[in-house]
């Protein structure tokens, strides 16, 4: 029941703000919905963590890993969402009201797919949800419609669109090995781990080809990444930070679902030729993803990571949305790291601790980089005509400095 | 005798001492004043805190900690102190207090970058701490990055200046590459073991495969030493230290690049169990490099604080010529000579904190009051800043290893450390040391000559700029705290017996062997009498007889007058400060002796006037040293990296067909790969 | 209940299959808009055709509803909006995708003798009287594929996406006789705001770049 | 105990009074050997007391450590005395520290030296410290290997001992690492102690002197003080090398017989050193300043030779 509560607030909150007309309505059920949804989900978490998993009907279920990644949605759309409120006072204007409204609607929906997606039990659903998440937040991408924003968001659309087909199309593989072992089945995780043993391997192999690349496209994993700097330097900060702090996780929360049921198909095979492959391609994107990141150091050579510094110095040298770019790529470079202590990992038992590790170690990152760039958004947000004083800007780096002690 | 619950306190309430001066910064970020002191007292009482707990840990005390819940699935947030951890803490509060104390003063100049500094500042400390104290893999990696990047927005602080960007931006690229290091060896390890925890793994090492073990050796020794800023992994030295706030630079050379030498003997002694002799060999060889290569950059260097940094270079070189002494030494079984070359190799870097962070406090009161860094537009300070000026001469004779001072007691037990390698019966070895003997020696000779020139051209003589010549004292604060670390050099001079003590009690937990010394009040012995020392009397006797020449030409009845006239200048009617040496005239000669390592450029241009080419209008002498190190290791690394960047650049067209071709044939390579 | 005993399930499951793929070549070789559109429809036709004779033979109520729902959707609505931003963009001037006709085909081709390599464990395990279809209709994910990789302008991209989306269908149509309910009206849901978003984007595109050329847009570059 | 303190005492005396007379001697025989007559041995001790004398000229530019310098000077050698075994192994003061302090020590007294030069703010006294440093620093490293070729026979860096193992040895002289170290050792004093082929003690003209330009602003009993200090600093040089190189006489006892002998045996070393000294001096010339590296490099090869000796042939 928790779930379906946990579930129901961003999607009522979704709901009423765009049925609501003034600006305070809107911005006190976006708060509200914030919060509460930051509440529930942390009772929700904590109950899972003591003990066994939760689920209501067949469709949604959770388990200690859903909760943790309920605790970084909540808590992330929470700081993000209370930010927000700032920051729509300061970029629309009372003549724009429509905007916010779409604004406000849409960041309740993107955090109720994301909700959606680590808590539903059903792999379809989790499907339908991650997808969802592409088309709520494709507008806020371009909120501020202009040429940058535009194309940021029409690549991002596609790219995700096409490579989330494809995740679907691995889920329908998956699903056909489970149904020609043993008949009509749910498309449910848990009884697709339960039979995980008996599928076919070489399909299972096939549909996690997909899978990877389908997914991985939403978790930023090169070369599917490339939508990634555009989309996250174009959007709102607060969305950005949504982006960058949960929706890449989300991705590869999906990822490890599946993972986990290849891995138990592929138990016999593992340590054979099947993981050598799949390992080699990742371990080769791995370092492609590092020379990838390469490329905004290369853009300017003492430059981005100094974007936080420079942007107070010289608002007018620095390409305008340099920190958020070098976040992104950062961002891809943990995803990567993360992928690679999957692939060392031998067995799926350990797969799941080492990972969740990395995981665990990686979030206070993610978090971090969210706050960075909210700070740098901030700045951006200065020179168009924030009257901040000085001093103000002062705190700001050092809660990016905060935020920088967890990029990397 | 404390029990492990009143340490546990201690150590909480130097943190919560540390957090409130965090908190304080965030809070007052608006009041400057107010600001400044309080993270800087909070930071100060915390880092008392932490020496006590050093003591307390040095005298026997030690706790283990493990908190399962932070952090859990990593085996949760593990700390320990052991006697080795607690010398480390006792370093970091020796070479912190006095700092924070003087930044109280000093920082008074940065009034926008009060709650910067101080919030990084108190997160700086107490991760330095824990660093030291961290006992599994996740805790350490959290607190060595907290510090790396505390150190970071510290070094920042003028980030104004485009120098300092550039310092700040190579050193976060030496730091990200130094933790790249320490990641791989660390999984490797935790893949060879299956454990987190660090003190597991010296017991599991033995069963791992041991050319893993001395590539992991190899590549986290590669991490810890460009946090220590060794050859070649000290190019950030030099770049960093000038460009941060002098305090900050006392701290990062006198304490932070120390735990680079400590993750060394961490990893060399114990996580990775018993290596083979060319593990110490080569560490002996890096230290030997970097003590010649690091005095020799800062022989010549003009930039007082760059000379610094260099010299930071070179004491880090001596630590590691013991640190790699006790290496080979505990590879062929001698287990107190092993002992003996950490115990100099510890109380060297103990020595260098301190001596290090006085040089660095008084150069940043030099700076501080005549706004350059360069010796060459300095001169005469010794007149306006007389307290500050003695303080740069007791730190100078203490890095140059003048007796009676602290720094002549580490150098002469790593000498002797080295000089007893004869009992290694492996002539190929002997060689080694032989040479590292001798690289150390003139590594000593040039530091003398480095720090001649450092304080004669900077205090000495006539000033050579107008800053100069309204240079005042520095303000209560700077100098009390010069004060206490001149006092330090002094008293670990000649009473080494105080640090003696607890080192080789710390030394003795560590490798399980007591070092080949014995030493009281009046005398140190090493390996029984190879070698011997009285310090205390060294420094008495001295002092007896300096007094007795003054005595002994009074009562003779010598002529007491004295007169003051002009220095004679070869018959010249004025002598003004253009015609005193400069450093690099006094360099020169070291320049012309290594010019195959400086491959200085020079160019002279003179001026003559229309009439006769012998009257000279103006002489223009330029002159410039490359680093062979930079030149030879990091451009051609930069230039490749630079370009592949640029083509990589091409990866992100902009083009969206381009990006989904990506997708779709990575798509198909998969799909034809997996088949 | 079974409408035409006489006729083999596995036949016309496969004609249909061929057709299906028919109009992916056809699709890929206009270069009119509309007709591109058309194709599409004529296409989703098919498919629709191909559910309700899987859910007749499959003797599956579900299905047939299935059927219905995506006839409704991918034959009458998607392509009546893409009419309807064909005719609201206006003429445009033929442009040339970046790889020719033929070559297209030649790679096209390519693309089913993958697929047919990709598909073969499928097909090997699959005892259904559908199976032999499975490659034709991943073939058409590929070949779906291609065209938003081939083709610069947005409308034709997004018909590309659209015929990737069908592929896959077809695939879970064949190999399973359809995925859960649930999904599957999720999915639908899915696509169908997909493109409607798109669409408005295509009008966007054309305000903002005075063309629909998906080519165009590169100022954010690495 | 008394005997100790009083043997300490005497060879402490012997060095600081008898330094004078060894520089005399060597200028002596040096005007001899030159076919002058020269002034007495004794010239040095009156050279002394009329700078005692004297007036003190302060440069107006200088500061305290100028002031200080001649008592470091003096002070250190002063100490050094009680450092180096000149009569005997057997008196304890050598627990001061062994042959590396007696190194320092000396490098202390030339960093004060090279302080002073720098300060009165001429371009000869920088000149001079920057040049004194330099070989002070390009000696170090032979000095150490050379320490290091004795210490690894004799088991010690203690001089007393160092010089009880060489002396107990009846072949030393058949050794190659020995001479090799004496040879060695030999160079680094001349440059150590400023004598030709390095330094000339007795020139005057700006560019070519090292230390001489680093005190050119001494006077007084500053400059009596500064001399007398380099007598003691010869002085201690020359015992070293004859003491350790070649122990034959040095008392290990203290018995006045013993001592006696080691009184005596110290005038003949000395009397040898101080003539070899002066041959070389009127036979070499001045080594221009950019050679003398090479000349150190040189001995620090035979100091490292004598080392391998020691491995390879033991």
């Amino acid at each position: 029941m928790m779930l379906l509560l946990l579930l129901s607030i961003p999607a009522m909150a979704s709901g009423l703000i765009s049925l609501s007309r003034k600006r305070r309505v809107m911005e006190w059920i976006h708060a509200s919905a914030s919060v509460g949804a930051l509440i529930v989900g942390g009772v929700l978490a904590v109950g899972i963590r003591d003990g066994a998993p939760v689920s209501s009907w067949d469709i949604l279920r959770a388990d200690a890993l859903s909760a943790f990644m309920i605790m970084i949605v909540a808590f992330v759309g929470a700081v993000a969402g209370i930010y927000a409120i700032g920051y729509t006072r300061l970029e629309f204007d009372d003549g724009h009201i429509a905007r916010v409204r779409l604004f406000y609607a849409l960041f309740q929906l993107f955090v109720f797919t994301m909700l959606l997606a680590v808590t539903t039990d059903n792999l379809g659903v989790m499907w339908v949800a991650i997808e969802g998440t592409t088309l709520a937040t494709v507008f806020l991408v371009n909120i501020h419609d202009n040429h940058t924003g535009l194309e940021a968001a029409y690549k991002y659309l596609i790219i995700s669109s096409v490579g989330i087909a494809l995740a679907f199309m691995g889920t329908v593989l998956m699903y056909y090995a489970a149904t020609a072992q043993v008949g009509e089945i749910g498309l449910s995780w848990t009884s697709l781990i339960g039979i995980a043993a008996r599928l076919d391997p070489k399909i299972v192999k096939l549909a996690f080809v997909f899978i990877l690349i389908g997914y991985g496209t939403k978790a930023g994993l090169a070369p599917m990444h490339t939508w990634l700097p555009d989309a996250h330097s174009e959007a709102p900060a607060p969305i950005s930070a949504l982006m960058s702090g949960v929706l890449l996780n989300v991705g590869l929360y999906a990822l490890m679902r599946f993972k986990a049921v290849t891995d138990i198909t592929h138990a016999g095979l593992f340590e054979r030729r099947a993981h050598r492959d799949h390992s080699a391609w990742i371990g080769l994107r791995w370092v492609l993803g590092y020379a990838w990141r390469a490329v905004p150091y290369g853009e300017s050579r003492a430059g981005q990571i100094h974007a936080l510094f420079a942007f107070r110095q010289h608002p007018a040298q620095v390409p305008h949305h340099g920190d958020s770019r070098r976040a992104w790529f950062d961002e891809s470079g943990a995803m990567d790291r993360i992928c690679l202590s999957l692939r060392n990992s031998r067995s799926a038992g350990f797969a799941a601790i080492r990972s969740v590790h990395q995981r665990v170690h990686h979030f206070p990152r993610q978090f971090c980089g969210a706050f960075c760039c909210l700070c740098g958004d901030r700045y951006r947000s200065a020179h168009l005509g924030f009257r901040g004083n000085a001093r103000k800007r002062e705190s700001h780096v050092v809660w990016a400095s905060i935020g920088g002690t967890g990029v990397r | 005798m404390l029990n492990s619950a009143a340490m546990l306190t201690l150590l909480a309430a130097s943190l919560m001492l540390f957090a409130g001066g965090a908190a304080g910064a965030l809070v007052f970020d608006r009041e400057s004043g107010r600001c400044r002191r309080m993270t800087h007292g909070l930071a100060l009482c915390g880092t008392v805190l932490v020496l006590i707990l050093g003591i307390a840990g040095l005298t026997g005390n030690s706790f283990e900690l493990l908190l399962p819940r932070i952090l859990p699935l990593a085996g949760g947030l593990a700390l320990g102190l052991d006697r080795l951890s607690a010398f480390f803490l006792l370093t970091i509060a020796v070479g912190v207090i006095p700092s924070t104390l003087f930044a109280v003063g000093y920082t008074r100049q940065y009034r926008q970058e009060q709650a910067l500094l101080g919030f990084a500042l108190n997160v700086f400390v107490p991760a330095m701490m824990l660093v030291v104290l961290s006992r599994n893999v996740l805790t350490f990696l959290v607190f060595w990055e907290a510090m790396s990047l505390a150190s970071y927005f510290l070094v920042m602080t003028e980030k104004d200046r485009d120098e300092t960007r550039s310092a700040g931006w190579l050193y976060m690229v030496m730091t990200h590459a130094g933790l790249a290091c320490l990641l791989i060896g660390f999984l490797a390890m935790l893949q060879a073991t299956g454990s987190f925890s660090m003190p597991e793994w010296a017991r599991a090492a033995e069963g791992v495969d041991s050319g893993v073990r001395s590539l992991v050796f190899l590549v986290m020794a590669a991490g810890f030493l460009s946090k220590a800023g060794a050859i070649p992994f000290h190019v950030w030295l030099p770049r960093a230290h000038p460009a941060a706030p002098s305090h900050v630079s006392a701290m990062m050379s006198g304490v932070m690049i120390k735990l680079g030498v400590y993750g060394l003997i961490r990893i060399g002694f114990e996580w990775l169990g018993p290596g083979p002799g060319w593990w110490g060999v080569l560490i002996m060889i890096v230290g030997a490099v970097s003590a010649l290569l690091g005095v020799l950059y800062a022989l010549i260097d003009s930039d007082l604080k760059c000379l610094l940094a260099y010299s930071s270079v070179e004491n880090i070189g001596v630590i590691l010529l013991g640190v790699g002494a006790g290496l080979v030494f505990r590879s062929y079984n001698l287990g107190s000579l092993a002992a003996l070359a950490l115990m100099a190799a510890l109380y060297h870097s103990l020595n260098h904190t301190v001596f290090k962070g006085l040089l660095f406090l008084s150069a940043g009161s030099v700076v501080h009051v005549t706004g350059t860094r360069i010796t060459e537009e300095m001169g005469g300070l010794l007149k306006r800043m007389p307290h500050t000026g003695a303080f740069f001469l007791i730190g100078s004779l203490a890095i140059s290893a003048m007796p009676p001072f602290n720094g002549f007691i580490s150098e002469w037990l790593t000498f002797q450390s080295l000089l007893l390698s004869f009992r290694v019966p492996e002539q190929f070895i002997n060689l080694v040391f032989a040479l590292c003997i001798a690289s150390l020696a003139l590594t000593a000779g040039l530091a003398a000559a480095c720090f001649v020139r450092a304080f004669g051209i900077t205090f000495l003589a006539l000033p050579r700029g107008q800053a100069v010549e309204q240079a005042h004292e520095a303000d209560w604060t700077m100098r009390t705290s010069m004060g206490l670390l001149a006092l330090a050099c002094l008293t670990l001079g000649v009473a080494p017996v105080l640090a003696l003590r607890v080192l080789s009690g710390a030394v003795n937990e560590f490798l399980g062997a007591a070092p080949d010394l014995s030493f009281d009040w009046s005398n140190i012995a090493a390996a029984s009498a190879f070698g011997t020392i009285a310090p205390l009397w060294v420094a008495v006797i001295l002092a007896l007889l300096m007094l007795a020449a003054w005595v002994g030409l009074r009562v003779y009845g010598a002529n007491f007058s004295r007169r003051y006239y002009e220095t004679w200048g070869c018959g010249r009617a004025v002598q003004t400060a253009d015609f005193e040496y400069t450093a690099a005239a006094f360099a020169n000669p070291f320049k012309r002796v290594f010019a195959f390592l400086y491959r200085p450029v020079e160019e002279t241009e003179i001026e003559a006037h229309s009439e006769s080419r012998f009257f000279v209008k103006t002489i223009t002498y330029r002159h410039e040293s490359r680093s062979i190190i930079e030149d030879s290791i990091y451009a051609p690394i930069v230039a490749t990296v630079r370009r592949l960047a640029a083509k990589a650049r091409t990866v992100q067209s902009g083009n969206v067909h381009g990006y989904l071709l990506y997708i779709l044939a990575a798509l198909l390579t998969l799909l034809l790969f997996a088949k | 209940m079974v409408l035409f005993p006489e006729l083999p399930f596995a036949r016309v499951a496969n004609l249909l299959s061929f057709l299906f793929l028919l109009m992916s070549f056809l699709l890929i070789i206009r270069n009119s808009l509309s007709a591109q559109v058309r194709m599409f429809a004529v296409q989703s036709g098919v498919l629709s055709a191909l559910a309700a004779v899987v859910a007749h033979f499959g003797g599956s109520r579900e299905l047939f509803g299935v059927a219905v729902l995506f006839a409704f959707i991918k034959v009458i609505v998607i392509p009546r909006v893409l009419t309807r931003a064909v005719s609201k963009i206006g003429i445009q001037r033929a442009v040339a995708p970046y790889l020719g006709t033929s070559v297209t085909l030649g790679i096209c081709a390519g693309l089913v003798v993958v697929a047919f390599y990709v598909m073969a464990p499928v097909m090997e395990s699959n005892r259904l009287p559908t199976a032999d279809g499975i490659p034709l209709a991943f073939a058409g994910v590929l070949i779906g594929f291609f065209t938003t990789v081939n083709r610069r302008r947005a409308l034709t991209q997004i018909l590309g996406f659209l015929m990737l989306e069908n592929g896959i269908f077809m695939v879970a149509l064949l190999a399973t006789y359809g995925v859960p309910l649930i999904v599957e009206m999720g999915v639908f849901l899915d696509v169908l705001v997909a493109v409607l978003i798109l669409e408005v984007f295509v009008y966007r595109i054309k305000h903002n770049f005075d063309s629909i050329e998906v080519s165009q847009m590169g100022a954010l570059r690495g | 105990m008394l005997a100790q303190i009083g043997i300490t005492i005497a060879q402490w005396l012997v060095v600081v009074l008898g330094a004078p007379v060894l520089a005399g001697v060597i200028r002596k025989t040096k005007a001899r050997l030159q076919g002058r007559r020269g002034a007495g041995i004794f010239q040095p001790y009156w050279d002394l007391r009329k700078l005692l004398v004297k007036e003190v000229v302060i440069a107006e530019n200088t500061s305290w450590v100028f002031r200080l310098t001649p008592y470091v000077a003096i002070g250190t050698m002063l100490l050094s005395a009680f450092i180096v075994p000149v009569l005997t192994t057997a008196a304890e003061l050598q627990f001061l520290g062994n042959i590396i302090l007696l190194m320092y020590v000396f490098l202390l007294s030339t960093f004060f030296l090279a302080l002073a030069g720098l300060d009165a703010g001429s371009s000869f006294g920088g000149m001079g410290s920057s040049r004194e440093m330099a070989i002070a620093a390009l000696a170090e490293p032979t000095v150490m290997i050379a320490i290091f070729a004795i210490a690894l026979r004799a088991g010690s860096t203690g001089l007393n001992e160092m010089i009880n193992r060489a002396a107990s040895d009846p072949l030393l002289l058949l050794n190659p690492g020995h001479l090799l170290a004496f040879l060695s050792f030999f160079i680094v004093a001349l440059a150590e102690t400023g004598r030709l082929p390095v330094d000339n003690p007795s020139t005057h003209l700006e560019l070519t002197m090292i230390h001489e330009a680093m005190i050119l602003e001494y006077s007084g009993r500053y400059l009596a003080l500064i001399e007398w200090a380099s007598f003691i600093k010869l002085f201690l040089f020359l015992t070293l090398l004859g003491n350790i190189f070649f122990p034959w006489g040095v008392a290990v006892t203290l018995q006045p017989g013993a001592v006696a002998i080691g009184v005596f045996a110290l005038v003949i070393k000395l009397g040898v050193l101080a003539l070899g000294l002066a041959v070389l001096e009127t036979a070499l010339a001045k080594l221009r300043l950019f050679r003398v590296p090479e000349l150190l490099s040189g001995s620090f090869m035979l100091a490292l030779l004598a080392v391998i000796s020691f491995f390879f042939l033991r």
